[in-house]
């Protein structure tokens, strides 16, 4: 190929060169209907799963489609995504911060021939290219990460256990018949760039290995007290090395039981791996919530320990999710968010309910906030 | 027919949900077919390769990623991951793949205009491939080389006026719920906040001064559609301060069935009639309103405006008149000492341009995280390491009970020596005449 | 005086030495009325306040009359407290968990004489020996410590500050008109013999100045290492100080703003002292419970960071309690205790109606805990 | 006429409160007045002198106290805490003022006889000032000098039967409830634990061989009016497993109001008729209750057993018949760490004697406390520092979800090698075979 200048001077980089502009401005980019009502809408209502209307003081109407979206996007589906914009919104559209796409109309005519156009596109092997859904008391879509699309640290895939995952939920991404909201999360390490921490269901990659030591490079590779530095349990201590040739040389010692897996080491150096094949794998995290409502926001609680990376589909992880929300979507009360369900029944119940076995990785034995999970009453149920 | 076997990735092709793998293989046979006739500024079968390496790691279990090098555009510490594979001969298409953070508009409104111009780029000097979008919001150019970095920033400053997001140790790319554009529940302006602090703070976004990543979310209500409360070290929540306006013909409509509660987020189940006791007055978390012969009413000085009663009859019950934001500071994820969620700073500051009070807390916040943060220590760790009480001195914030769930139930306080009449200073011979040994 | 021998061979310790034989056993003291019902009362009725009467299955009553006790206690006073059990109960009597004394009767007639006997009998000075109460949603009697009567390391007293408070509440002894019992306790250090930090309302004494070294003595009398490692927060560390008459000694440094004057140190070395007259003196923490009724035990949190020793009342002391339990009595629920209410109508409204101060001294920043003290929802009341 | 002027202390005698001042005074008047003749064996005056030291501690705001040195009696390591004044000279009377601690009897019922015997042996070993009891349970003997330690402790011991308390490092004096000796709500009888437990263990409690001292606590019921939760290293509290009886007459009574809501608890205000919707169903913590036309249901399985309904009702409701209690275990003072409360290990266990299966746990608690406490570690900080997980292992019990409040937030996992098919050792160059540096 032919390497095409955009005008940029390698010898002279400062040469006009435009920095510090950021975004382009939000207003720019609103469709008309937007723009003239923004601030004054009165009441919105949920037509059916993936249909919403808004309506403004002026007596204006914004009709939202919503359709699950991949955000791995290639060109060629994003050029469909205007291609559908321009022949029903007069080109705009928007995301919402789940990944889904939002196309917006003006008048009610307009909705039904938009969701016939998204509803009959699909993929060459058969998929749906922009299913209409994920309002309401339902699931959304799951918000992820890279994983082995593009991570160096994953414990598990990010894309695949996702779309296994919402093949599997797909029913309720098209309807709304569960208590609340189920917004489940996928993070394909513990820095859980998905922020699942606080999700109904959240899917995280974790390793039960520790860092296999590559002794021979690590002083060549790594800043060595940074690696160490970066170990919250203490685990790592400098050491000297003996190769099988026999030099010695300078490299990290791991103090194995006092390894809890994070990977935040090998952050910082890249010859202390911690993948494996049967060490990697999910534990699954659930109960959290975001918003305000009625309750205060929860962080999820580590329900399975750990599940094996099954690829490409991943049943047990599949399996379990689908268990713990049918368990609550017939258990709970209306409004009822899954973690407000567990604390109302009590964990042991939780546990008991969705079938799921109380192993000991799930008490918390990590520093001294572990003593608040712990039980400081006589009440529970037998 | 495709370069590498995928019988692992293939099987992702079924199901109804929309299949990367099948977008992926459309994007490497387009570029295969090439019928526009580009020059690909990237390898061709950068496509297939991703796949090929992906289908290994599908075998393997194991990720074939690794730690990207100092890559980026001249003058900026952020804004691209370097990535490389640790097979390249293998997969020679990613042996680079490093990708580039595109700072989003507000709301995440888009034209097709703008998405086509990116695209174009995008195809002819990447691998055409994105996520749409990071986590953090911004729109993510996934796998270039690195000589292309340069002349995607080029094309993307120059012919479409838009700058790259944020990575490293700096502001990252702040990001917002679609708010007053589109929600009757924004409490605030949150894309005029999110574009005017994002423009602001342009420095801190591009070149790396902190400590550790820094960032904010801008959620226009409590119900927080942005998730701010648990993944930004500064949530700016909105709220309000005075009554919920209540229009009691649509409470008599949804007692009535007239309307749908919760804007009809529960119609795929028949749970019978509404019930505005069970629904409503009971979930009330504060027990704050009343029903009685055909009236709502509110005791709105008790309210802790958690927006139930207004997501299940948003036509009876709006948000309050006298609007703000709270600001809540400390958010992160796990690493290292397990994950925070942002904690209450200031109760309700107003939002008005130029947001100088807004501001302020910002600055007075990041001078002190930048004075005694460590490096990696993000902001919610440095809270925990000092004390909440050195946040509020280096904020000159006074100590409000809201900031607090409840007081310490440890008497462990470190008394300071001017507070303390004497000082600290005392004569052990003068205390023995009083005391024998 | 001339020594008694009690039989005790001190050169033959050993000779015939009764030792490991533990308490009396309990059924010596059971009243008959006790002994034959025991394990089969029916229910319990409190027939005015400080009268109790339990009856069992064989249809037979215990009548108890509580009178509240000082549990410091003169021999005078304990055979005065036989006289009464003679002539009323058949020598019978017991003393409650909180230290008041119950005097049990098995018909009903014996009720009133004893409790007129009772109330009749008083101290030279006028305060009453015996007053009847400390039943049901009262205020009972306060549990307490040594203080200045006994103990080395207090911050304030005990028995004075008890009489003080008791004085002020004494009305709510003899009455049930609180949403629920109210818990008062006393401790007048940290060590928190009385286990105050679950209570309604607790006074606790506390230092407020670092140990004050005796560098001449310390290294004679303690031993360095051990009173260095019982600091919690690290603020002791070896060093050598110059005496004023030039000559060097081995002893500790206080970084003092480390210090948190907890005086584990002083327990450990009796050469740095805490006590300090104004810097002593009165913590108060309220919210506390212990029992599982409704809600979980909970523990007390501090709502003023400081009064100082104002002996021989502490009226800043007994006027924020007095307060604290009017307040709650106005605007409680029947059954919420204290810290129940507190929690109920949020932490600002408690300081808002109690008319306390907020001060940076109340918000935790002692350990990793201190973070879930701190407010993470947009949940609060202006 | 008084030896010290005490201005302070005699404000201390007005008000209706019982005056320990007063009291002090009759004990010295009758001391100096010694109508019985007695030879006293310490000072006649230490009653006066001890108003006099305490006089002075509430005009200087300190005490007047000095640390302990070891004193006792022989053979035992705990039972006494020796008592120095800092001002001999001005207090001779209070020089040495020792306390011993006697084990008090179980729900601390007495016979006049015994206190009389009692008070005969320290109106003339001792100041003739006790405490009537101790926080921990023991009857405390308040004050008195060396030489006369064995002679109390050999009066008590051969003329009373009665052995002294514990202190130190080791077991202290357990204590109970008046449990089933006089409450209907008792679900064991927690005397009969209590002494067969503090019997079992006269060697632990009287020869200090602990990291630190160790609580003992019964309570009969989940109400803990012994405080057990709070202040015990096992709390033996109390359950049922089956379901809570309903006399519906009963019921039906206290609606309409001829049965006193609470046992009386609560006449001292007029709170309205007793309306048992808002005073029980609604606020049963669990929901599971239910009164419709005129009976109560109970959905027992639901309920945990928190005493509310029964407290309530105590003629209607009453506790279950399969009964046991729960051990709880951890509970201690905020000395170093902050306070704790003791945390669920056991849920139930029958209460049978021998009481095998109770003493198997506690004698495996201590067996891991003594092998990995350190010096002046409770049993809370051990948890703590260890892990819950180490105590299950040292207890053999299995873990269950009543252990815990709610699952673990954090991620933290520390997966043990043979938990980890493979184990932890790898091979590099193997690894490097599939992933290139
Ligand atoms: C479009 C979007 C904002 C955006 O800027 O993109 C949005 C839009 C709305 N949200 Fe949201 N929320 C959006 C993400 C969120 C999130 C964030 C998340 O899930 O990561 C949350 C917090 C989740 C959590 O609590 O864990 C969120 C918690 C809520 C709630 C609180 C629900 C609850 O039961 O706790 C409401 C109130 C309600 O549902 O009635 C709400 C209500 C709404 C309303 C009804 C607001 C309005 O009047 O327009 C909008 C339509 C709701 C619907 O889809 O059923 N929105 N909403 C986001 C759509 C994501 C998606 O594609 O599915
Ligand atoms: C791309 C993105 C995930 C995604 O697929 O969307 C991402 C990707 C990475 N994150 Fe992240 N983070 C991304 C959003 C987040 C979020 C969510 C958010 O911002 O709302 C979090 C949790 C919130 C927070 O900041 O705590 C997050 C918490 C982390 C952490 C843990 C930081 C911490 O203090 O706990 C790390 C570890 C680190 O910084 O070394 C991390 C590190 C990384 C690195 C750079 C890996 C590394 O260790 O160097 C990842 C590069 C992956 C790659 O090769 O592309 N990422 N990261 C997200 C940014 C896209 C965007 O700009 O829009
Ligand atoms: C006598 C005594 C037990 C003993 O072995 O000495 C006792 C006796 C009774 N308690 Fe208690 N409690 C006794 C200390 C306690 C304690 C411990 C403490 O205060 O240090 C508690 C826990 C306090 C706390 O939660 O902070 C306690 C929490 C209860 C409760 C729960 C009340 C609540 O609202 O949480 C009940 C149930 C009730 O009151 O109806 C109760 C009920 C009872 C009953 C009604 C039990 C019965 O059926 O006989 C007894 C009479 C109650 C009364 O006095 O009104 N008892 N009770 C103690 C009397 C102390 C005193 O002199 O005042
Ligand atoms: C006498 C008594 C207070 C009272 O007036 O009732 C008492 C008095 C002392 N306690 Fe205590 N404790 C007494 C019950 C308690 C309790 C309450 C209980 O046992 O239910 C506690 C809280 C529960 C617990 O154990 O945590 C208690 C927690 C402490 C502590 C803190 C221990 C901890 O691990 O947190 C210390 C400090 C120490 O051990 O050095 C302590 C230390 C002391 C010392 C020995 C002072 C010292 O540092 O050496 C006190 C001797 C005072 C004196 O001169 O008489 N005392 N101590 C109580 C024992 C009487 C009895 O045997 O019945
Ligand atoms: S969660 Fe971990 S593995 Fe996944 S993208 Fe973020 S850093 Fe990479
Ligand atoms: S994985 Fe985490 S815990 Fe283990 S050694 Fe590395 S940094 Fe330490
Ligand atoms: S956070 Fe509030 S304002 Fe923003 S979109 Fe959600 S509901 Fe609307
Ligand atoms: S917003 Fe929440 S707290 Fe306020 S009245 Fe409505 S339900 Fe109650
Ligand atoms: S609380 Fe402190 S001062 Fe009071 S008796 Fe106990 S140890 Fe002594
Ligand atoms: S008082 Fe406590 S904190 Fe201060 S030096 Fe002594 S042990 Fe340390
Ligand atoms: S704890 Fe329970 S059994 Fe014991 S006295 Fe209190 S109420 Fe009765
Ligand atoms: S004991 Fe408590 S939980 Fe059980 S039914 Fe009664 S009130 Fe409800």
């Amino acid at each position: 190929m032919a390497f095409i200048s955009s005008g940029y001077n390698p010898d002279k980089p400062m040469e006009n060169r435009i920095t510090d502009i950021g975004p382009r401005k939000y207003d720019e980019f609103y469709p008309p209907v937007i723009k003239k009502n923004k601030g004054t809408w009165l009441y919105h209502e949920i037509l059916q799963p993936g249909v919403l209307v808004h309506v403004a003081e002026s007596g204006d109407e914004v009709y939202t489609v919503r359709v699950g979206g991949i955000r791995l996007m290639s060109v060629s589906l994003i050029r469909e995504v205007c291609d559908i914009a321009d022949k029903h919104c007069d080109g705009y559209m928007r995301f919402t911060t789940r990944n889904n796409i939002e196309f917006m109309v003006d008048s009610k005519e307009k909705v039904q021939p938009l969701i016939d156009d998204l509803e009959s596109r699909k993929f060459a092997a058969g998929s749906y290219k922009f299913p209409v859904g994920g309002t309401g008391a339902g699931v959304t879509n799951i918000v992820h990460t890279q994983g082995w699309i593009h991570c160096h640290t994953p414990a598990t895939d990010a894309s695949g256990p996702v779309k296994a995952t919402m093949d599997v939920l797909f029913d309720d991404f098209k309807d709304m018949r569960l208590p609340a909201q189920m917004r489940v999360s996928l993070a394909c390490c513990l820095n859980m760039c998905g922020a699942v921490h606080c999700s109904d269901i959240a899917i995280l990659g974790y390793h039960r290995k520790p860092p296999l030591m590559d002794h021979e490079y690590l002083d060549k590779m790594c800043e060595i007290p940074l690696a160490i530095s970066a170990c919250p349990t203490a685990a790592l201590r400098p050491g000297k090395v003996e190769l099988e040739d026999g030099t010695k040389v300078k490299s990290i010692i791991v103090n194995e039981p006092r390894c809890m897996f994070c990977g935040n080491c090998y952050t910082m150096c890249p010859s202390m791996p911690l993948a494996d094949d049967v060490g990697d794998g999910i534990v699954i995290m659930a109960g959290g919530k975001v918003s305000n409502r009625i309750s205060a926001p929860k962080f999820s609680k580590v329900v399975v320990a750990f599940f094996p990376n099954e690829a490409p589909r991943w049943p047990q992880t599949t399996d379990c999710i689908k268990k713990m929300i049918e368990v609550w979507s017939a258990d709970a009360n209306k409004y009822e968010r899954l973690g407000e369900w567990a604390e109302r029944i009590g964990w042991e119940r939780f546990f008991e309910k969705c079938e799921l076995e109380f192993t000991h990785h799930l008490i918390d034995d990590f520093r001294d906030p572990a003593y608040f999970t712990w039980r400081q009453t006589t009440q529970f149920k037998f | 027919m495709a370069k590498h076997e995928t019988p692992l990735l293939d099987q992702l092709e079924s199901g109804p949900w929309p299949s990367f793998v099948s977008d992926i293989k459309q994007e490497a046979e387009a570029r295969a077919k090439n019928e526009k006739g580009l020059d690909y500024q990237i390898p061709v079968d950068v496509c297939e390769d991703l796949l090929g390496v992906l289908e290994l790691s599908f075998k393997h279990g194991r990720t074939h990623w690794k730690h990207g090098g100092v890559v980026g555009v001249f003058g900026y510490g952020g804004g691209v991951i370097g990535r490389y594979c640790d097979q390249p001969e293998m997969f020679p298409g990613v042996a680079h793949f490093h990708t580039l953070r595109v700072n989003q508009p507000g709301g995440k409104f888009y034209t097709s205009k703008y998405l086509r111009q990116l695209c174009d780029i995008w195809d002819l000097r990447g691998s055409g491939l994105t996520n749409m979008h990071g986590s953090t919001g911004d729109i993510i150019l996934l796998g270039t080389t690195t000589p292309q970095l340069e002349e995607i920033f080029f094309e993307l400053s120059h012919n479409m006026n838009q700058d790259l997001g944020g990575s490293g140790s700096n502001l990252r790319t702040p990001s917002d719920c679609v708010g007053e554009a589109r929600c009757e529940w924004s409490c605030y302006d949150t894309q005029a906040l999110c574009y005017d602090l994002t423009q602001e703070y342009q420095d801190e976004l591009h070149r790396p001064a902190f400590p550790y990543k820094f960032k904010f979310k801008f959620d226009g209500c409590p119900n927080g559609c942005v998730a701010s409360i648990a993944r930004a070290d500064i949530s700016f929540i909105g709220t309000w301060k005075d009554d919920i306006p209540v229009d009691q013909e649509a409470v008599a409509a949804y007692v009535g069935g007239e309307l749908p509660p919760n804007g009809g987020a529960h119609a795929g189940r028949d749970w019978g009639p509404f019930d505005i006791r069970k629904e409503v007055i009971d979930l009330c978390p504060t027990n704050c309103m009343q029903y009685a012969d055909g009236k709502l009413a509110i005791n709105c000085k008790e309210c802790t405006r958690c927006m139930h009663c207004i997501a299940v009859m948003p036509r009876a019950l709006r948000i309050g008149n006298d609007r703000g934001l709270s600001m809540l500071v400390g958010a992160k994820a796990p690493i290292l000492d397990g994950a925070q969620m942002s904690t209450m700073l200031v109760p309700f500051v107003k939002v008005e341009e130029p947001y100088d009070e807004i501001k302020e807390v910002i600055e007075n916040i990041w001078d002190w995280w930048m004075e005694e943060g460590k490096n990696r220590e993000r902001l919610g760790e440095l809270m925990k390491r000092q004390g909440f009480q050195r946040l509020l001195e280096a904020c000159n914030l006074k100590p409000d009970p809201r900031m607090v769930q409840e007081p310490r139930t440890n008497p462990y306080i470190f008394w300071k020596e001017d507070e303390v009449p004497g000082g600290f200073k005392r004569d052990i011979n003068e205390f023995r005449k009083h005391h024998l040994r």
